[in-house]
């Protein structure tokens, strides 16, 4: 069966792609868009390094198709900064070592993102639960939570 | 491969009753596209089906509430009245998987992958909810305890699509939780899971009840005996007893990787006895 | 004289004499006089020990000196790594070409 | 001591000690970073790996010709294609190490020796192309009984997995082989007569599970072999020298002729020290003459890489009456896997090396069975032994009434302790430990029923090892400095801070990346503890040498002589009544002249790092048990460990977090789940359980500094300990919360709930 001929929006810029069926949003953004941001780390949902917006809700980009995206918005980690300057959780990510290998981090800052334009004011338990399908293996998750939240309160002083 | 979105039912059911092979429903793919990925299957035709206008709403129907079998975790959580009706129902669909997964998740797949782990369910069957079915020959509406047969195997016929839920009306003082025991506190399958809807009296005794079971046999289980044990009560210390007495008489789960049997059945007890207590302390201050 | 204990296994191969009194005043001398005594020792001591000389660990450091009154231990060789790469890598590829195909 | 709960003194230098942005760090929150699997090649194929799908089967054959066949696959490898490796052992500590069993582990020769062992690969123009193409394969296999358990795997009767492997270290030497590989030995003073002065002897066995690193990123990697011999690859590895070497050995390669790029490493805590896929892909490469990209599923990290050992240990302890710890013995049964090699040997020389003992006597047993070939996991070998020895110490505290911290404080190695491993301790910080745990709010407050509060110490020895590093002053005075061991948690901030304050530069004006292996000299890995360690000594000679060298022209130009000028500050100035006539130089105006005066400004630090120090730690952790189900909360956690000196606090911090909530995971959830079959039934992160974020509460620090005399900033390194005293800290808090004392890790609920239910507490 031929490839299907995808027009979707990436980052606000119009993408059009072929795909097999069987090929992931993931696989599209990582091999066919060369958006390598977003990762793999286990392709069955359980990890959440490819995290990315679709349509504004978070998901796991291994869990849809290519196929799926006609006509839809996806945001991945290599929209989050604006021209110069990055976002403020990219930034206290930073200040705060809140990432150690840096492989979740992607994930991790498009789902925080997605936490705090749902709720700007999330309580630890909140982050850690929102948090909890992204898997971090080096810093036992203490300065990722913090610096959700501290970013959360510097965005709520505007 | 091939990969159709039709946007209607009749569409879906064409394409589905006319295929060749395998052919699989999409709905939030959270679990095919992993078997997929696995090579557990590998179909000749993926019907999506969050492109049918039925499949991704959420309306009020009969004093009840229809949902579509494609809708996601995070929209019914999302959802401004169906959490103070369902609690419980919102709650189990929001077990399953992380906040990603809920992006995508649906009541459909959850119902439809034939796992007897899965979260929604159990709520679902103690809610009374009815699967309502489309197929060649028309549409029909199951209870959703008897769409599962066992591991991987469903009452559907060939063609034969979930559509959507339907949640029945709420009397006053009614109520519903669910409850799952997993090892961590997030991302793993439920090793037991317990769902408990009820309805009190003027006189907070318990008029009607339904409790379910999951991943305690090969099925989720309706327990009526265990809803027998506290309907007349006020889920006192002795009718609590009866309640994990009945709970226990009912499972007949496996050891495997995820819990031994004798901790299935002791967690069911312990599990329908807190998803009671909650249902029961919701319902009371429902008027 | 500096005073050498063998940790561990290493006893086994001098046949269970585990302490010496030498004079050997650097790590190179030491593993001279330690094979002199005891030619089976050899090998370990090629690459496959630790020295401890009053308390400091050192690994591949034939020329850490050692003095008259210092107390010296050979010890297994730490790895932070697993085990199987802890060796002498030179060694492992330079006997690896003449089993190249 | 300098006790800092995270922030650290200036001590006169300006960036050690802070906080920095980390160099690396931009790329890393922006999805730029260029991790294994990100690297893509022109013309380049898609390798896989065919899997044995049973634990132990004799090879028949494996005809590959109809995969040949098929249209776009461009290569087939097996065994044919690697050269046998003849048994020789290299002396490798007392760990002997054969490429005999390298070579089988990359690719299975006569036998498959656990689900998952590599059989064949190929290299295809696309992922379906190479998927189908495996398919095609066809092995056969004669299947043979296989055994999965350790102590099963030492019976006489077990089925043997080597027909060579006859145990070392036992006399007489055994005539008939066995899955032992091979007996290891620690033996101070005398523990039968230790055990004479006991007044309280408390005997325990504890049986440990298979933990994998878990690290997010699978192994990946890029290979292009062209005509002439030479070899480029880009793997995602701890070491890629390391790398380098191995596939020089396994493949016939001039070294000189392979150049291995480290990409970002998302991840490896040990697990990325050895080879899996880039053998292969070289191989491939060669075959097929174009480049080959392979990437590990997350199924075949679980089933072909890491883990690291379970294991069955006895320990006996004995007490005087006052709590003087007077005997220590154990007993160490370590899972190797399919091939010799497990950290028995660090765990025979840490199990009691946190304490001051006369008599200590720890033997070993490394045992191969058909689970994949354990790697290095964090203090290799360390957290098993202490665990169990650290169960036991609190069972001591309770049997005689004592504080388990005073008993610890009574016993505790410090500065001229001669240690269970041997030698003298130099200055550590076991007391500073110990002490600051004590002196916590945490430690004071509170507990109510079904919860309870553990504490444990650990110990790792930490290693220096070989390091190259290059820092060469740019036209325009900046600096690029080069490091040859990959960075996994920060490597790159903390030389940074350390060459500033070295060369007097800001921060900012120096980039520091990894160099390949072309680039610089040998670099032993990143592992045990070293990177920082030997990076920031290789430093501060590679900045000496950058001093000389311009205070050295500084006196040609200025027609001065050496006793004339001095450096400071990041300047040459000239002293006295020169300093009338010239002014201080600096490096961006030494640079602007370098040209005129010599050329190029550059140094480079290649030493052998000694002088590693010694790292203890002590945990407090407070849980909850729920008596109905056995499950188990982590309430709150405080880790104080001595890094000698932090260099970046944060990162340090990061380091014990990191490896606590690895510790929670070990004690509580992960573990490989075999059948009966011999197969792994949860190769995921489904059932694999790792902590996840709601899981674990937030982990509380304490930097404690008792500076490493043999390191030019006091550096210990921090990165293992972390994970050694959790599984007992949580084990003993278990006990303070329930009564009952579990000897097998991990508690998982069932097994909680059972120990409960056997003593009636199962209700709430």
């Amino acid at each position: 069966m031929a490839k299907h001929h995808i027009e979707a929006v990436v980052n606000g810029d119009p993408v059009e792609f072929l795909c097999e069926t069987e090929e992931t949003l993931l696989d599209v953004l990582r091999d066919t868009l060369n958006l390598t941001g977003s990762k793999e780390g286990c392709a069955s949902g359980d990890c959440g390094a490819c995290s990315v917006m679709l349509d504004g809700r978070l998901v796991c980009s291994c869990l849809v198709l290519g196929c799926e995206v006609s006509g839809r918005k996806i945001e991945t980690i290599e929209g989050m900064a604006k021209g110069d300057s990055l976002h403020p959780l990219q930034r206290r990510f930073l200040e705060a070592a809140a990432l150690q290998c840096g492989i979740c981090t992607p994930g991790v800052l498009v789902a925080s993102k997605a936490l705090l334009e749902r709720n700007p004011n999330p309580s630890e338990h909140e982050v850690r639960f929102w948090l909890a399908g992204n898997l971090c293996r080096c810093t036992g998750y203490d300065k990722i939570v913090t610096a959700v939240m501290d970013t959360a309160a510097a965005m709520r002083k505007g | 491969m091939r990969y159709e979105a039709p946007e209607s039912l009749e569409g879906a059911v064409a394409l589905l009753a006319g295929a060749k092979g395998e052919a699989r429903v999409l709905a939030g793919g959270t679990d095919l596209l992993v078997q997929m990925r696995a090579d557990v299957v590998d179909p000749d035709l993926i019907v999506d089906i969050k492109r049918i206008p039925e499949a991704r709403e959420i309306t009020q129907d009969k004093g009840g509430w229809r949902i579509g079998a494609a809708v996601t975790g995070a929209e019914l959580k999302d959802h401004p009245q169906l959490k103070q009706v369902w609690p419980g129902v919102i709650e189990a669909a929001n077990l399953i998987g992380s906040t990603q997964v809920q992006g995508r998740a649906t009541l459909g797949g959850n119902l439809c992958n034939g796992s007897p782990a899965a979260d929604s369910v159990p709520a679902l069957i103690a809610a009374g909810a009815l699967a309502s079915l489309v197929g060649p020959a028309g549409r029909r509406d199951l209870p959703v305890e008897d769409v599962m047969l066992g591991p991987r195997k469903l009452a559907l016929q060939k063609g034969e699509i979930v559509a959507s839920f339907w949640l029945p009306p709420r009397p006053p003082r009614s109520s519903d939780a669910y409850l799952r025991f997993i090892p961590r506190t997030e991302m793993d399958i439920a090793v037991v899971g317990a769902g408990v809807s009820l309805s009190l009296d003027g006189n907070s005794v318990i008029s009607a009840a339904r409790v379910s079971l999951g991943a305690v046999a090969a099925r989720v289980l309706l327990v009526p005996e265990a809803a027998q044990a506290i309907i007349g009560s006020r889920l006192d210390k002795p009718a609590q007893d009866r309640l994990e007495a009945a709970a226990r008489a009912a499972c007949r789960p496996i050891d495997d990787k995820r819990g031994t049997t004798e901790f299935r059945i002791d967690v069911a007890a312990v599990l329908a006895r807190r998803s009671a207590l909650i249902a029961l302390d919701r319902a009371r201050s429902n008027n | 004289m500096a005073r050498v204990v063998l940790v561990g296994n290493l006893a086994q191969v001098t046949g269970g004499v585990a302490e010496f009194d030498l004079s050997a005043t650097s790590v190179q001398q030491l593993f001279r006089q330690l094979a002199e005594l005891h030619p089976a020792l050899e090998p370990h001591l090629e690459t496959g020990v630790a020295v401890a000389i009053d308390g400091q660990i050192y690994q591949d450091a034939l020329f850490a000196p050692i003095d008259e009154a210092s107390e010296v231990f050979l010890l297994p060789q730490i790895a932070g790594g697993a085990s199987w790469q802890r060796l002498d890598l030179r060694t492992a590829a330079a006997r690896g070409r003449s089993f190249a195909r | 001591m300098a006790e800092t709960n995270g922030h650290s003194q200036a001590n006169g230098h300006s960036y050690v000690g802070t906080r920095q942005i980390r160099p690396d760090g931009v790329d890393k929150v922006t999805g730029r970073a260029r991790f294994g699997a990100d690297f893509n090649l022109p013309g380049q194929l898609i390798g896989r790996v065919l899997r044995s799908p049973h634990p132990h089967a004799r090879i028949v054959s494996i005809d590959a010709s109809k995969a040949e066949a098929l249209p776009g696959v461009k290569a087939v490898i097996t065994r044919d294609d690697f050269g046998d490796q003849p048994s020789e052992f290299i002396p490798a500590g007392e760990m002997m190490m054969n490429y005999k069993d390298v070579v089988r582990n990359v690719m299975a020769r006569e036998k498959a020796l656990y689900e998952g062992h590599a059989v064949a690969a190929v290299a295809a123009t696309s992922v379906a192309i190479a998927r189908r193409a495996l398919k095609l394969i066809d092995v056969k296999y004669e299947v043979l009984p296989h055994v999965i358990d350790v102590v099963e795997a030492m019976r006489p009767d077990a089925p043997l997995l080597h027909d060579d492997l006859f145990t070392v270290g036992v006399e007489p030497k055994p005539q008939k082989p066995s899955n032992v590989a091979k007996r290891v030995e620690i033996k101070v003073g005398d523990v039968d007569a230790g055990f004479k002065k006991a007044d309280l002897i408390v005997e325990r066995e504890f049986k440990t599970a298979p933990v994998h690193q878990g690290y997010i990123e699978p192994h990946a990697a890029v290979a292009s072999a062209s005509e002439d011999g030479s070899v480029e690859l880009w793997t995602t590895t701890q070491g890629h020298f390391i790398v380098r070497a191995h596939c020089a050995r396994l493949l016939g390669l001039d070294m000189g002729k392979v150049r291995v790029t480290a990409t970002e490493i998302g991840g490896g805590f040990g697990g990325k020290t050895v080879v899996y896929l880039e053998p292969l892909a070289i191989a491939l490469s060669r075959k097929a003459k174009r480049p080959v990209k392979m990437v590990m599923s997350r199924e075949e990290v679980f089933k072909a890489s890491g883990p690291t050992s379970g294991a069955t240990v006895r320990v006996k302890m004995g007490a005087t009456r006052d709590g003087k710890f007077v005997a220590g013995f154990a007993e160490l049964k370590y899972q190797a896997g399919a091939f010799q090699g497990s950290p028995v040997q660090p765990g025979t020389m840490c199990a009691y090396a946190p304490y001051d003992i006369e008599n200590v006597h720890v033997i070993g047993y490394d045992v191969v069975s058909n689970r994949p070939k354990v790697a290095a996991y964090r203090a290799p070998g360390a957290p098993i032994s202490e665990y169990a020895v650290e169960s036991v110490v609190d069972e001591i505290a309770k049997k005689l009434g004592l504080d388990p911290i005073e008993l610890r404080m009574m016993n505790a190695a410090r500065e001229g302790t001669k240690a269970a491993y041997g030698p003298k301790f130099g200055p550590i910080g076991l007391e500073e430990t110990l002490n600051s745990i004590k002196k916590t709010e945490h430690w004071n407050t509170p507990l109510r029923k079904w919860q309870g509060r553990g504490v444990a110490s650990g110990f790792w020895f930490n290693i220096g090892g070989e390091t190259s590093v290059s820092l060469t002053v740019n036209e325009d005075g900046t600096i690029s400095l080069m490091a040859g061991t990959p960075d996994i948690g920060g490597l790159r901030a903390a030389l940074t801070s350390v060459a500033a304050d070295e060369l007097g530069v800001p921060y900012e004006k120096i980039r520091p990346i990894i160099g390949d292996t072309g680039s610089l000299g040998f670099n032993f890995l990143t592992g045990g503890s070293r990177s920082a360690f030997s990076g920031s000594m290789a430093i501060v000679e590679a900045a000496r040498q950058i001093k000389q060298e311009l205070i050295a022209r500084a006196c040609k130009l200025w027609e001065a002589k050496p006793d004339q000028v001095e450096w400071k500050d990041g300047a040459v100035r000239p002293l006295g009544a020169l300093g009338e006539k010239v002014k201080p130089m600096t490096i961006a105006d030494f640079a602007k002249v370098s040209g005129k005066t010599g050329g190029p400004i550059g140094g480079s630090g290649r030493i052998n790092a000694q002088g590693a120090g010694p790292s203890f730690g002590t945990h407090l952790v407070d849980l909850e048990v729920d008596p109905e189900t056995g499950r188990t909360t982590i309430l709150r956690y405080t880790v104080a460990q001595d890094a000698g000196r932090a260099l970046h606090p944060a990162y340090v911090e990061g380091q014990y977090q990191g490896g606590a909530v690895q510790g929670i995971g070990w004690a509580l959830n992960e573990e490989y789940i075999y059948g009966e079959d011999g197969k792994l039934q949860n190769a995921g992160f489904l059932d694999y359980r790792m902590p996840v974020a709601s899981d674990v509460p937030m982990i509380d620090t304490v930097l404690v500094e008792v500076g490493n005399p043999k390191h030019p900033y006091g550096v210990r390194g921090v990165g293992e300990t972390p994970i050694v005293p959790p599984l007992a800290a949580i084990a003993n808090a278990m006990e303070n919360a329930t009564g009952v004392r579990f000897t097998e890790l991990p508690m998982s609920p069932p097994k909680v709930l059972k120990a409960l239910k056997d003593k009636g507490l199962n209700k709430a």
